[in-house]
């Protein structure tokens, strides 16, 4: 049943990725971007990453893919026609992509936990959390979700960003607000231009 | 039972799609998402080493911190990408590659 | 002579050369806010240097170090002040003109709209000269030296809106920049040849017995072009032929500035120079020959020139080329007479007593030609004067001991007896110098007479002439000052003050008495039959008017040589620069360039698939050769 | 998940199929049918009109002398017929549409919506065993006594108890934007398009303020988890209402202020997410005939306002489990009808499921009120309001709530 599951997610993932590169409409594409999205996140969750999988979820599907979409719908672009097909570009894609997936494939394979079922690395939260209450007697809370068995992903998660990547989290908000002032002064028209 | 080479495979057949994409399309958009797809190809992989391997009982967060790092950035990435091609569209009226080799030699 | 009374510290010395830059410096900053005080300060600054140098003329030789300057390892240049006997007098000579000027100025400036310019350059020009004096090193004063030629660049270039000013002063600028480079070449080799030390006391010592000793010996030309080397600079600042032509345009200038400059400072620096290095000269007796020529050329040439001159500051502008003529001729001279004769050199020296007389009474005649032209409306044609006598008495009395003293008159005025020196210096050193001097010293009191006839004598020729009245008081204080102070240096106890200056001259020669004596009277006779009641010049020598056509000959010699100099310049820069430099590496950057263009189509595609393939092979080799290869 | 994955048992899984059939089907399919009934009929009262009052059981066609009002109130009916209308209408499909897309629409609008609920906790916890009694009876008179029991475990009123509940809701209320989005670029007519760009640019922005209003709040509970946030409510005082346990304390009052700001930012926000009135830019009449869905018809049309309505319930229920006690009431512990765990009876657990739907019900009513009262904004100054005050306003609030707590630390 489990592996059905991450077949089935997998499957979606793979299958609206292709989508992605396939489609002739850019609004296809867009959606099937974010319908991929939306596997992916389910395979993040599979993996216990509820936070991370939620994220994707908020951040790709639920904005990023959204301005994807609203740029495509403003800008009217219009599906590709066949007559520009470019069959270079088309069977290098193919060769490169082919050839990628097989040697990521064969690397993978000889990754020495490449074996390693998701049983084999089971998480000890009840240890985790006696663990924690003993050395981190300021966080009664994570440790008393791991005692009652609950992995409390969010809070952990916080844990490791506030308290190990403070500096880093700090440099991705300057990021941020460059970001926003470039998106501004490009997105600003020249009123000389415009007029 | 699924084994860490399973996400892995899952997340390179993902990799060399949205590389496949990148080459073979033509509007700049496209070639766009196909780039997100390859950054959370590689988000998967993160998450699946953090989860197989166990540090102490719990994932190893650190992985997962990076996760959230490149989500970040890749968010930042697509708003300045938009805007930049939005202004290539201004300019050019079209978005498509081909439209835009004014470095060609 | 009184024995020295006081020590002398550093504190003088840096107070005399600080005051009058931190003057400049606040006037230039604060002209603005400071306004009509900036005069008073000027004029402050100039009094108290006076009063220093007044108390320096007590004090004991020493050599104090001002400020330390620049130190590079081994190498230093220190701002040292080398206080002795010369230091000392010429101090006093600056600061007493100095001063002098500054209180003239502020009468004959008073309606000037740059007047806090112009004494803001004034006080920057005292801090140049007041460096120069007291230089205890070649380089402190090539420093000062070029800080002069810039502060005398101001001063010229004063009236900057009138074309011939601002002429002017670029041409003084650029001639006396040929000499500053003769002189920076001289100081060079000073330098390589005494082994970096171009201190006076160094060098005296290194002629002595030294390295430069050994020099003089083994390679005579390489020390006779440093001694003209030297000698380039005096040439530029003191306006020797061939770089004398940059004096009388710089008449353009304010009349104090030019009592200040073409009197007693700037133009005497050259000579000061000179006397200082004259151990230099007189090791290289060839150089000491070059250089007394070119000082009796030039006093003839000049003198010559003076005699066709109508403008009242023009003429006084080539009698002081003469006259600076005399003393370069007599430092050649005294050098000839040292290196050739083996004649002990005295503490005096004769160029330095004629550059001290000739100093009071050119300022003198300056200041009062400024008095002049200030009653007749800026009129600076002598023509258009005329019996100035009445209507400026006491003008006329200064002018008249000032004249008399330039001529020469035998016994009571000052110039006779340094001019006396000079001759004697030449009589026994070179017979046909001695001559040129008589010639010159007779021509000077012809060109003196005439221009003193015309513009006191027989009647106005003009209204403004008609209208003329004395200067105010300030303006004619320093004429009388001046007057007693040209007086009053024939007299041996006042010159007891300045003893450095005095040459402890033998018994002259009868014949140097006989000779300038005749050379007097019959210049200023025939000067006075010639020109009593004339309202034009009887003579018309073009030659003389014209200057000899120096001008026009320079100004030939540099468009053929320029042009020459171009054209072969730019043919070596086709060659070089555009052709191997430039246009080869071009050239292979462009065939490269061609070749790569392939790589590059544009397409961002293509990139992408290169990229890709790249990072294919990568992880290809890393996972796969390097493990099999044993890495 | 991965426990769930490896350890998945058939019990949990019908558990869970019967809550989510129960709430989905049984609670807010009939809410939203009825708030658009009540929608008409306090429009109406406002209006000083009577709004739809005389759908009844139709026993007319079969000869009888009368309908048959439902409670005696004319029109409860009245959602019933509509639904029979929208089902029987034609169902057009203009032809220049892309016609995928234009039917993918109405679903990606539908799903999302009701697709939020699973998180939401709408009751304490049912503790069945209670019914044992009854069944065993039961059994004894069908003959059958060894049939199973419930198992004296009681079963929590939540659908998923995730601990990332508040996010998880953005996460896929996030994705209800593509439908809008979708509708208005498929039908291919410039008003719906308008209308769609409007409702992306305005979700996209408010989102913000939506996210960033409840940072606040999980601050002050130090949890993701709404299942905890309610049982904390119900024993020390709602975060609105902190009148009881340790409600009383300093700090909680302190924190009023900053809680008081965090609810009414998100419930502006709320307003403009569903683009409810004053916010309803993507369908103003006025400017854009209907906005977009003006080229949908029939039961897609309906699919729109079923999903919007969707949305502004589980929105109300949010808001209702972040600030008012979620299925808590009021002094409930105090009053002895508070939650203990595994001790509840069944009947508190019923009842705390009515409190929670009455909660919703009255915040339905607030909304409904709101649109009928106040004027539309014009779209310029709902995105400078987004994006100039709210936006500010709510990171301001985190920084306040950040201070207050620092300052005065809660237990």
């Amino acid at each position: 049943m489990p592996s059905l599951l991450f077949y089935l997610f997998a499957l979606i993932t793979l299958g609206f990725g292709l989508m992605v590169v396939l489609a002739r409409n850019p609004v296809t594409s867009a959606l099937s971007l974010a319908m991929s999205f939306v596997g992916l996140a389910a395979l993040f969750i599979s993996l216990d990453a509820f936070f991370i999988g939620t994220i994707q979820i908020l951040v790709y599907a639920g904005a990023v893919m959204v301005l994807f979409l609203f740029i495509i719908m403003l800008l009217d672009i219009k599906a590709e026609s066949d007559r520009k097909t470019n069959v270079a570009a088309i069977v290098g894609a193919i060769v490169l992509g082919s050839v990628l997936a097989v040697q990521i494939a064969t690397v993978s394979a000889v990754h020495h936990q490449s074996d390693l079922t998701l049983n084999e690395a089971a998480l000890n939260l009840v240890a985790a959390g006696n663990q924690m209450a003993a050395t981190d007697k300021d966080l009664p809370t994570i440790s008393k979700d791991l005692k009652a068995g609950i992995l409390p992903d969010t809070k952990l998660m916080g844990l490791a960003l506030f308290k190990q990547y403070g500096f880093h989290l700090q440099v991705m908000g300057l990021l941020l607000m460059v970001g926003t002032v470039g998106v501004v002064v490009l997105s600003k028209r020249d009123k000389e231009v415009a007029q | 039972m699924i084994t860490l080479s399973h996400y892995l495979i899952v997340s390179g057949i993902l990799f060399a799609l949205g590389l496949a994409g990148v080459v073979a399309r033509r509007n700049i958009i496209i070639i766009y998402m196909c780039l997100e797809m390859m950054l959370s190809a590689a988000n998967l992989t993160l998450v699946a080493f953090s989860r197989f391997h166990v540090l102490a009982g719990l994932p190893d967060y650190s992985a997962q911190a990076l996760v959230f790092f490149t989500i970040t950035v890749a968010a930042a990435e697509v708003a300045v990408g938009l805007a930049i091609i939005v202004a290539l569209y201004r300019s050019k009226q079209s978005v498509e590659v081909e439209s835009v080799t004014k470095l060609q030699g | 002579m009184t024995p020295p009374a006081q020590d002398t510290t550093a504190s003088l010395p840096t107070l005399l050369l600080m005051l009058p830059f931190l003057t400049a410096l606040t006037i230039l900053l604060g002209h603005k806010l400071l306004k009509g005080a900036s005069v008073v300060l000027s004029i402050a600054s100039a009094a108290i240097c006076f009063v220093i140098s007044l108390m320096l003329l007590d004090a004991r030789d020493s050599a104090p170090m001002l400020l330390p300057f620049i130190e590079i390892g081994k190498f230093r240049i220190g701002l040292d002040a080398m206080i002795d006997q010369q230091s000392r007098g010429m101090m006093f000579i600056v600061t007493s003109i100095g001063l002098l000027v500054h209180l003239f100025s502020l009468g004959y400036m008073k309606e000037d709209e740059g007047k806090v310019r112009f004494f803001g350059s004034l006080s920057l020009f005292m801090f140049s000269m007041t460096g120069i004096v007291l230089a205890g090193n070649l380089f402190m004063m090539f420093i000062f030296w070029e800080l002069v030629g810039l502060s005398s660049y101001l001063l010229i270039g004063h009236w900057f809106e009138k074309p011939s000013a601002a002429e002017a002063c670029k041409k003084a600028f650029l001639t006396n920049r040929i000499g500053d480079f003769g002189f920076m070449i001289g100081i060079l080799m000073l330098f390589m040849a005494n082994h970096g030390d171009v201190s006076f006391s160094g060098l005296k010592g290194g002629f002595a017995e030294g390295p430069l000793h050994e020099m003089t010996q083994t390679h005579t030309l390489f020390m006779t072009l440093a001694a003209l080397g030297i000698f380039m600079g005096a040439v530029g600042k003191s306006a020797q032929f061939p770089l004398h032509v940059w004096l009388p345009d710089a008449m353009e200038g304010p009349t104090p500035v030019s009592a200040l400059i073409h009197a007693a400072t700037m133009v005497a620096a050259g000579v000061f120079m000179l006397v200082r290095c004259s151990f230099v000269i007189e090791a290289s007796p060839d150089a000491a020959t070059i250089i007394a020529w070119i000082g009796g050329l030039t006093a003839l040439m000049a003198a010559l020139m003076a005699t066709q001159q109508n403008d009242i500051k023009r003429v006084l502008a080539y009698s002081t080329l003469s006259q600076l003529g005399y003393m370069v001729m007599a430092v050649g001279l005294l050098a000839i007479q040292v290196s050739v004769n083996h004649h002990e050199a005295g503490p005096g020296h004769p160029a330095m007593f004629h550059l001290y007389t000739h100093a009071f009474f050119k300022a003198m005649l300056f200041l009062g030609s400024g008095a002049i032209i200030y009653a007749c409306h800026h009129e600076q044609d002598i023509w258009k004067m005329g019996g100035l006598m009445k209507h400026m008495p006491v003008t006329f009395v200064t002018f008249a001991i000032g004249t008399a003293s330039l001529m020469g008159v035998p016994f009571i005025t000052s110039g006779f007896w340094s001019k006396e020196s000079i001759l004697g210096v030449g009589f026994e050193a070179c017979r046909p110098l001695f001559w040129i001097g008589v010639a010159t010293a007779m021509l000077t009191a012809f060109y003196m007479t005439r221009m003193f006839v015309i513009t006191f004598l027989g009647k106005p020729r003009t209204e403004s002439a008609h209208h003329a009245i004395e200067a105010p008081i300030i303006m004619v204080l320093p004429l009388v000052v001046l007057a007693a102070l040209t007086v009053l240096s024939t007299f041996e106890s006042f010159n007891r003050l300045l003893a450095a200056m005095i040459p402890n001259h033998a018994e002259d020669h009868p014949t140097v008495m006989i000779a300038s004596i005749a050379a007097l009277i019959i210049g200023s006779s025939v000067g006075f039959l010639l020109y009593r009641g004339k309202n034009s010049d009887p003579l018309n020598i073009k030659l003389f008017a014209n200057k000899f056509y120096f001008d026009e000959i320079y100004a030939v010699i540099v468009k053929v040589l320029q042009d020459q100099l171009a054209w072969i310049v730019n043919g070596l820069e086709r060659m070089f620069v555009d052709g191997i430099v430039a246009r080869l590496p071009a050239f292979i950057a462009m065939r490269i360039g061609s070749a790569a263009r392939i790589l590059t189509g544009g397409h961002l595609q293509a990139y992408t698939f290169l990229l890709g393939a790249g990072v294919l092979m990568v992880i290809y080799l890393v996972v796969f050769v390097l493990p099999q290869l044993g890495h | 998940m991965g426990h769930l994955l490896a350890n998945i048992d058939l019990t949990f899984l019908i558990a869970s199929v019967v809550k989510i059939v129960f709430l989905t089907f049984l609670v807010i399919l009939p809410m939203v049918a009825y708030s658009v009934y009540a929608e008409r009929r306090f429009s109406a009262v406002i209006q000083d009109r009577v709004g739809p009052n005389r759908t009844g059981i139709p026993l007319t066609l079969f000869g009888f002398k009368k309908d048959i009002q439902i409670l005696g109130i004319g029109g409860l009916t009245q959602p019933m017929a509509d639904g029979i209308k929208f089902l029987l209408k034609e169902d057009f499909t203009p032809k220049s549409v892309n016609a995928f897309y234009y039917w993918l629409a109405p679903c990606l609008t539908m799903v999302p919506a009701l697709m939020t609920c699973v998180v939401l906790p709408f009751g304490s916890e049912l503790r069945l065993s209670d019914l044992n009694g009854l069944l065993s009876w039961v059994y004894g008179v069908i003959g059958m006594a060894d049939l199973p029991v419930f198992s004296s475990v009681p079963v929590p009123s939540v659908i998923a108890d995730l601990s990332v509940g508040p996010l998880y809701t953005f996460a896929i209320a996030s994705l209800g934007v593509y439908g809008i989005v979708i509708a208005g670029w498929a039908s291919n007519s410039k008003y719906p398009f308008l209308g769609g760009v409007r409702a992306s640019a305005q979700m996209i922005s408010y989102e913000l303020s939506l996210g960033l209003s409840i940072i606040p709040v999980l601050m002050v509970f130090g949890e993701l988890n709404l299942t905890k946030m309610s049982i904390y409510q119900d024993a020390n005082g709602w975060l609105l209402l902190p009148l009881w346990g340790e409600g009383l304390s300093l700090a909680r009052w302190v924190l009023w202020i900053p809680m008081g700001l965090s609810f009414c930012i998100f419930v502006v926000a709320m307003f403009a997410e569903t683009n409810r009135l004053p916010f309803d830019m993507a369908e103003c009449e006025t400017e854009l005939v209907a906005g977009y869905h003006t080229e949908y018809s029939s039961m897609k049309f309906a699919l729109f306002f079923l999903g919007e309505y969707a949305a502004m319930i589980i929105g109300s229920g949010l808001a209702v489990t972040l600030f008012l006690g979620g299925w808590s009431i009021p002094f409930g512990p105090l009053i002895g009808l508070g939650y203990s765990a595994g001790d509840t009876p069944l009947w508190l657990g019923l009842l705390h499921i009515g409190v929670f739907l009455g909660k919703i019900v009255f915040f339905i009513l607030f909304f409904i009120l709101i649109r009928w009262t106040l004027p539309r904004f014009r779209f310029d100054q709902l995105m400078k309001l987004g994006w100039m005050v709210m936006f500010e306003l709510a990171l301001f609030n985190v920084v306040l709530t950040a201070f207050l707590m620092w300052l005065v630390p809660l237990k």
